[in-house]
């Protein structure tokens, strides 16, 4: 299944690829590393099924929470 | 641009060619199609009985042909699965009409039986629910209407055709769903009985079952039913044969339709306790006279008739409002409900103790009746001495 | 232009490349030995002016394709009675001949051998003096010509039974009787390097915006094709989106539909050889307008179109549909209904599927086959492939009756949009293919596909979509409504006409 | 390349944008029968950051919008506000894939991989995408008259279904709950609108962005409250928040003289067409977004592999239906609260020093706004 994940997403890049008129090859580069970020966050969901979210600024989340539910509770 | 369409078309038609026939593709040949439910026993194990239809023949002549079927299981869900087993063909729900429940069922509390229709997918919320008086579930799929090709077909129809017969209020299980969910109000459930109709038992719906909370309390018979419908503001269309006082001419039986009705129940708080006002206002129409001697173009006999209508009517609603209250604690009228939407203050201090007030709850009465038609001749049949 | 050229490598030419030569006899030798070699349809006429100066000439005509009675009567004779004064020299001959001699209606000048080449084919005689270095050219035209009839492909209850022929003149004649303005313009080309077709562009003056038309001639000239047999190696040539289904130049037979559409600020093109007449730019909706419309009550028409619309809707989406409801979603399909399908699918042995391409194939050849043949046969056809196949298949089980009212009801309201009849039925097997893949969101899936190409797609620049896409009123007059024609104050807004005021005020109409 | 909408494709567009994919989720379920309270609240509340919006959009006419925006904030800043807004974009048009195939999947499909879904909605919003903005308003304009037709009809269907009563009793519990519900509404679907700010590349007038954000907002504001009050008023209010899918529920009801009855599909095709709207714009705005940021005026190139990073991403941020409903419906993230209020805001005021500042030097060095 992983690999069959990665085998389609690099078919669909070489695909589109092959269909450019012309490839600077920062855009061919900027393009192969969007595709490989998205070919390796579906093969981690493939292998582990259920991925972390990461949150950057959760704590502020819970700042607010902590807030709007103390407030909400009177 | 245009070619890396075109790739991009070929692509997605080839996906959804490679894709075919996969995952929910059904075959609609291989449905059985469930026509009614119903549920016979909760504890210790459910009986889930299947009204299903079997379809042959094709073309102009496709047949229908109903199949009880009968299992126990551990749930209403489950059974239906093990009668998929036992029919040979995949129980298919979205097409049924009907959900029964004994008496049983309804008296142990509703809710184990309903859950799962309530939140399935594939029951649609739209089935009437009702419960059966002095009969299994069972008996009732089993016996023979004399028209319609199933059982569950035949309630179906009667259930739409309630306001021109009368003696039961129709439920479909969404608003059964909201009246277990609000408070303030206690649902009521339509009834089935088996009556002897030429040596074949037929289902026939009358009556109403009443419950509190989700537990049944009573029962109210097709009269009683049908001054509930007033309340509720239920239109129908019944007939009520009433013996009333024509001039010195003595009683006779006079048989008055209901055209129209309007009702309009008011929260009312009174010394600091709720009461409630109930307005009704029925137009009448004058089917039968019989061998009454009466004119309804004089205004005198006009009058006294419908005075004597609404001292009738009210009399009867006296009596359910004393057994709904008393005997029964059900505020199947929903004026709980009322207080918490016109009377918002009143309903946060009474609320929580509605099952202590509501039964001497002071209720206003005022019933206005007009006879507002007389079929073709305003006169009886004058028969020449 | 100079096609000739390459056929005559490595000869020797005496005078300038192109250039007709004063002598009659190096004449008719590049003309029998170079442009014309082995071309036994070409007649040379040769013949002499009377005394006392008699000169020596050629009339060269190719066969059947000129009024020989013309030539004898107008061209031949007055040549062959009259002579030409002796002090005449080179090009004074040919000019004393068309000012005093010729009595044809039409006389050009030419100089080139290759225009000689170019003319002939267009059915003139040209005329070779001995000594002169310039050909004239005599209009005698008349080959075979199809008269005037009822477009076969477009008929009409109410409305002009005029059909555009084969012949470009006489075709924009026709137009022309119906646009007698002064403004009425029409520019010819030349396509095919072999067949070098004329090809007109019709528009007119005051009302379309010229860079329409300049675009439209910019785009033939680039066409560069050996022959052109028909407008529709033009449209195809010429058209935007080349890789969608959907048409985006327009066709008709009909010169009233040309006038209306020139009119409103489109331009026509006509291609000699062809009776169809390209409209351009060409819009969806166009294919859900008939020319009747316009001449019928406005209520009528616009129920018409209404129809058309659903019509079209019908024919595409019914297949899907149904395939979506019976094997996705029976829930969806009313109880009595779902009964009897259910009941005559029970025999049936193949899947939904399987019977919905099958049964739409068995369509498309039956209609196939009757298309290209005459009538009668054509009937039979279609009463063998209606009656007797559908008939014995439901009866032996081989599809259930839905199917058979599925695709009848598919094939008939196809025939109400004609136009778009033809890729209506790629636009069903997509649909079907991903409502058998889906359900009723595989076949909203490739609604949307086609909606997002519909609205990608643009014809001459304007947006395919345009009068759908908008909310001003005005450019929603002739859609799916057809408003009263006193209301069609102003043309188009997209077509970006000149002109726009179509209708003076309110008047013409007597408003009570 | 320039890409200019008309102002009425815009407002439509915008209109679809707000309403396509909101219309099934019990929106605003916390405020109950006050629901219609919480909607003009809502809508009250977000109207200063959508002409905030406007605001700034019509300060940088005559410009295409990344110029415009670098001419505001730097080049740098604005290339990283960009970057994070690509991935606000990119994450909102995940949420709205697997909305879709979840709803898909609970009301039709039960066994059909989510997955599936997600990829054939991807193929096509990844083609919608590549379009452009042009494209997409025209497709709105197409789609929106049909849904909202639809919604017409299933209001009207509705009407004899619905209870008044249900909005009784107002206020019960105080404000606060409407407060909540208003909350919920600003924060999916009004305020979700700044992802459009990106996506138009150029206006045709000043006035245009106003005529474009503002009628577009309010008209789906109202759209939307109609559409949920009648919902809740045909569930009832109490059992409004428990559906997840409110007004499917309630458009099952309909039933006119056993003849138009089952109409569900209806709304489930409605939604599938709206959301599709949504989905396209905000994957056209990451890539416009990352494009952008990665230095690029032509976005076409990163639309594929976002698009197919979406396809993972619809089954990473969430997996199940129960978890549609929680995204949809009651997680206040401060991400959104920050990219949603206070990054507009902010560029809001930039713009508008930006302005006075262009305006008091404007005499003296004529055009230089480039520089600055």
């Amino acid at each position: 299944m992983f690999v069959l994940v990665i085998l389609v997403y690099g078919a669909v890049a070489a695909l589109e690829l092959w269909l450019w008129a012309e490839r600077p090859w920062k855009k061919v580069l900027i393009y192969l590393l969007l595709t490989a970020a998205a070919a390796a966050l579906a093969s981690l969901i493939v292998v582990y099924g259920k991925l972390p979210v990461p949150e950057p600024i959760g704590f502020l989340g819970k700042l607010f929470k902590q807030w709007w539910q103390g407030g909400g509770k009177q | 641009m245009k070619r890396v369409n075109l790739v991009r078309l070929t692509i997605l038609t080839l996906i959804c060619v490679l894709l075919a026939g996969c995952w929910d593709y059904i075959e609609i040949e291989t449905l059985e199609f469930v026509f009614g439910l119903g549920v016979d026993r909760v504890t210790p194990e459910y009986i889930v009985i299947l009204e299903m239809v079997k379809t042959s023949g094709g073309g102009q002549h496709a047949q229908v042909e109903p199949k009880v079927l009968s299992t126990s299981s551990g749930s209403v869900s489950s059974g239906g699965a093990a009668l998929s087993n036992v029919a040979g063909l995949r129980a298919f729900w979205p097409h049924a009409y009907v959900f029964l429940m004994s008496e049983q069922v309804a008296r142990e509390g509703i809710l184990d039986a309903v859950e799962y229709i309530a939140r399935s997918r594939q029951v649609r919320g739209t089935v009437w629910v009702f419960v059966t008086k002095d009969c299994t579930v069972e008996e009732v799929f089993k016996s023979k209407p004399p028209v319609a090709n199933s059982v569950s077909e035949h309630l179906n129809a009667i259930s739409l055709m309630q306001e021109n017969i009368s003696g039961f209020i129709p439920l479909q299980v969404w608003e059964l769903n909201q009246d277990l969910t609000k408070e303030g109000i206690s649902p009521v459930l339509p009834t089935i009985r088996l009556v002897h109709e030429r040596g074949e038992l037929v289902p026939v719906v009358e009556g109403t079952a009443v419950l509190k909370g989700d537990r049944m309390v009573g029962w109210l018979d097709g009269h009683e039913s049908d001054i509930l419908c007033l309340l509720k503001g239920v239109f129908e269309r019944g007939f009520f044969v009433i013996n009333t006082e024509v001039g010195e001419h003595g009683r006779f039986p006079i048989t008055y339709e209901i055209v129209g009705n309007q009702v309009d129940i008011k929260p009312l708080v009174k010394d600091g306790r709720p009461a409630a006002a109930i307005k009704l206002t029925m137009q009448f129409g004058v089917e039968e006279v019989g061998r009454a001697p009466i004119n309804f173009r004089d205004m005198q006999q006009t009058d006294s008739v419908e005075a004597q209508l609404a001292t009738h009517f009210k009399d009867r609603i006296r009596e359910l409002l004393h057994k709904v209250q008393v005997e029964f604690n059900a505020d199947v009228l929903g004026i709980g409900q009322l207080f918490r939407r016109k009377q918002p203050e009143a309903w946060r201090h009474f609320g929580s103790d509605w099952d202590v007030y509501f039964p001497d709850l002071p209720v206003e009465l005022e019933v206005r009746c007009q006879v507002v038609l007389t079929g073709l001749s305003s006169a009886p049949l004058r028969v020449r001495d | 232009m100079f096609f000739w050229k390459h056929t005559k490598k490595g000869e020797p030419q005496p005078r300038g490349l192109d250039d007709i030569s004063p002598s009659l006899r190096t004449n008719l030798h590049w003309l029998k030995e170079d442009i014309f070699v082995h071309d036994q349809t070409i007649a040379y006429r040769g013949f002499k002016t009377s005394d006392p100066h008699p000169r020596e000439c050629v009339l060269i005509y190719a066969d059947n394709m000129v009024k020989h009675e013309y030539l004898s009567q107008f061209v031949l004779r007055p040549m062959m009675r009259s002579s030409l004064p002796k002090h005449l020299r080179g090009e004074e001959l040919a000019h004393y001949a068309a000012e005093r001699i010729l009595e044809s209606d039409g006389a050009e000048f030419i100089t080139r051998y290759s225009e000689i080449g170019d003319k002939l084919m267009d059915g003139v005689g040209v005329i070779l003096i001995d000594g002169c270095p310039v050909a004239v050219v005599v209009d005698a035209q008349g080959w075979a010509k199809r008269a005037v009839t009822e477009p076969p492909s477009e008929s009409v209850v109410r409305g002009p039974r005029q059909g555009f022929s084969e012949d470009l003149g006489v075709n924009i004649s026709l137009v022309r009787l119906r646009l007698s303005s002064p403004n009425f313009k029409t520019r010819f080309l030349h396509v095919g390097t072999q067949s070098k077709t004329r090809v007109a562009i019709l528009y007119l003056d005051n009302v379309t915006s010229m860079e329409l038309v300049e675009e439209v001639e910019r785009r033939i000239k680039a066409i560069d094709i050996d022959a052109v047999l028909d407008s529709g190696y033009i449209q195809e040539l010429i058209q935007d989106s080349p890789y969608s289904p959907f048409p985006t130049i327009g066709q008709t037979e009909r010169p009233d539909v040309v006038a209306a559409k020139v009119l409103e600020g489109r331009v026509a093109v006509l291609v000699d050889g062809s009776p169809f007449a390209l409209t351009m730019p060409y819009l969806l909706v166009e294919a859900f307008q008939a020319n009747e419309d316009y001449y019928n009550h406005w209520i009528t028409a616009t129920f018409h179109r209404l129809v058309r619309y659903i019509s079209f809707f019908v024919t595409t989406a019914t297949p899907a549909i149904y395939i979506a409801l019976i094997s996705y979603h029976p829930q969806l399909i009313p109880t009595n209904l779902v009964i009897s399908i259910s009941a005559a699918r029970k025999n049936v042995p193949f899947p939904g599927i399987v019977e919905v391409i099958a049964m739409g194939l068995v369509f498309e050849i039956l209609r196939e086959g009757g298309v290209r043949l005459p009538r009668p046969i054509g009937q039979a056809i279609s009463i063998v492939g209606a009656i007797v196949l559908g008939d014995a298949a439901v009866s032996a089980s081989l599809v259930s009756a839905p199917m058979i009212i599925v695709v009848g009801l598919t094939g008939v309201a196809g025939f109400v949009v004609p136009s778009l009849n033809d890729l209506a039925v790629l636009i069903r097997l997509s649909l079907v293919l991903l409502a058998a893949a889906l359900g009723l969101y595989g076949f909203v899936f490739g609604v949307i596909a086609f909606l997002l190409l519909l609205s990608s797609m643009e014809s001459f620049g304007v947006p395919y979509l345009s009068t759908m896409t908008t909310l001003v009123p005005q450019d929603l007059k002739d859609t799916v409504v057809r408003v009263p024609w006193w209301q069609m104050v102003l043309r188009p807004r997209y077509l970006a006409s000149k002109d726009r005021q179509r209708l003076q005020g309110q008047a013409g109409r007597t408003d009570r | 390349m320039k890409e200019l909408v008309p102002d009425h494709q815009g407002m439509i567009l915008v209109l679809m944008f707000i309403v396509g994919n909101t219309l099934v989720f019990p929106l605003g379920g916390l405020a109950g029968p006050d629901i219609w309270l919480a909607f003009l609240t809502a809508t009250v509340l977000a109207l200063p950051i959508i002409l905030a919006m406007a605001r700034v959009r019509s300060l940088m006419q005559g410009s295409t919008f990344f110029v415009g925006f670098e001419r505001v904030l730097g080049k740098w800043p604005s290339r990283i506000l960009a970057f994070l807004y690509g991935g606000f974009a990119w994450r909102l048009a995940c949420y709205v894939v697997s909305d879709v195939s979840n709803f898909i999947q609970t009301v039709a499909l039960p066994t059909t991989p989510p997955v599936v879904i997600a990829t054939f909605l991807a193929l096509l919003m990844l083609w919608a995408a590549k379009e452009g903005v042009e494209v997409l308003a025209r497709f709105a304009v197409m789609v929106g008259k049909v849904v909202l037709a639809v919604l017409a009809i299933i209001f009207v269907l509705l009407l004899s279904q619905v209870d008044l009563g249900e909005f009784q009793p107002v206020l019960y519990n105080g404000f606060k709950p409407v407060l909540r519900g208003a909350f919920q509404i600003l924060d999916f679907p009004f305020l979700e609108t700044v992802v459009l700010f990106w996506v138009f590349d150029c206006f045709g007038r000043r006035v245009s962005p106003y005529k474009v954000f503002l009628p577009g907002f309010l008209a789906a504001s109202l759209v939307l409250l109609i559409m949920v009050s009648t919902s809740l008023a045909v569930v009832g209010a109490d059992r409004y928040a428990l559906y997840y899918y409110p007004v499917w529920t309630a458009v099952g009801r309909i039933n006119v003289s056993t003849f138009l009855t089952r109409l569900e599909a209806i709304v489930g095709v409605t939604f599938a067409i709206g959301s599709f709207v949504k989905m396209a714009v905000a994957l056209l705005a990451a890539s416009r977004c990352f494009a952008y940021a990665f230095g690029f005026s032509d976005y076409r190139f990163v639309v594929t592999p976002l698009a197919m990073g979406v396809i993972a991403g619809s089954r990473w941020f969430i997996t199940t239906v129960l978890e549609v409903d929680q995204s949809a419906v009651e997680t206040h993230s401060p991400d959104e609260i920050m990219f949603q209020v206070v990054i507009p805001l902010v560029v809001w005021a930039f713009a508008e020093l930006k302005a006075k500042n262009g305006k008091a030097n404007g005499s003296s060095q004529a055009g230089g706004g480039e520089e600055v």
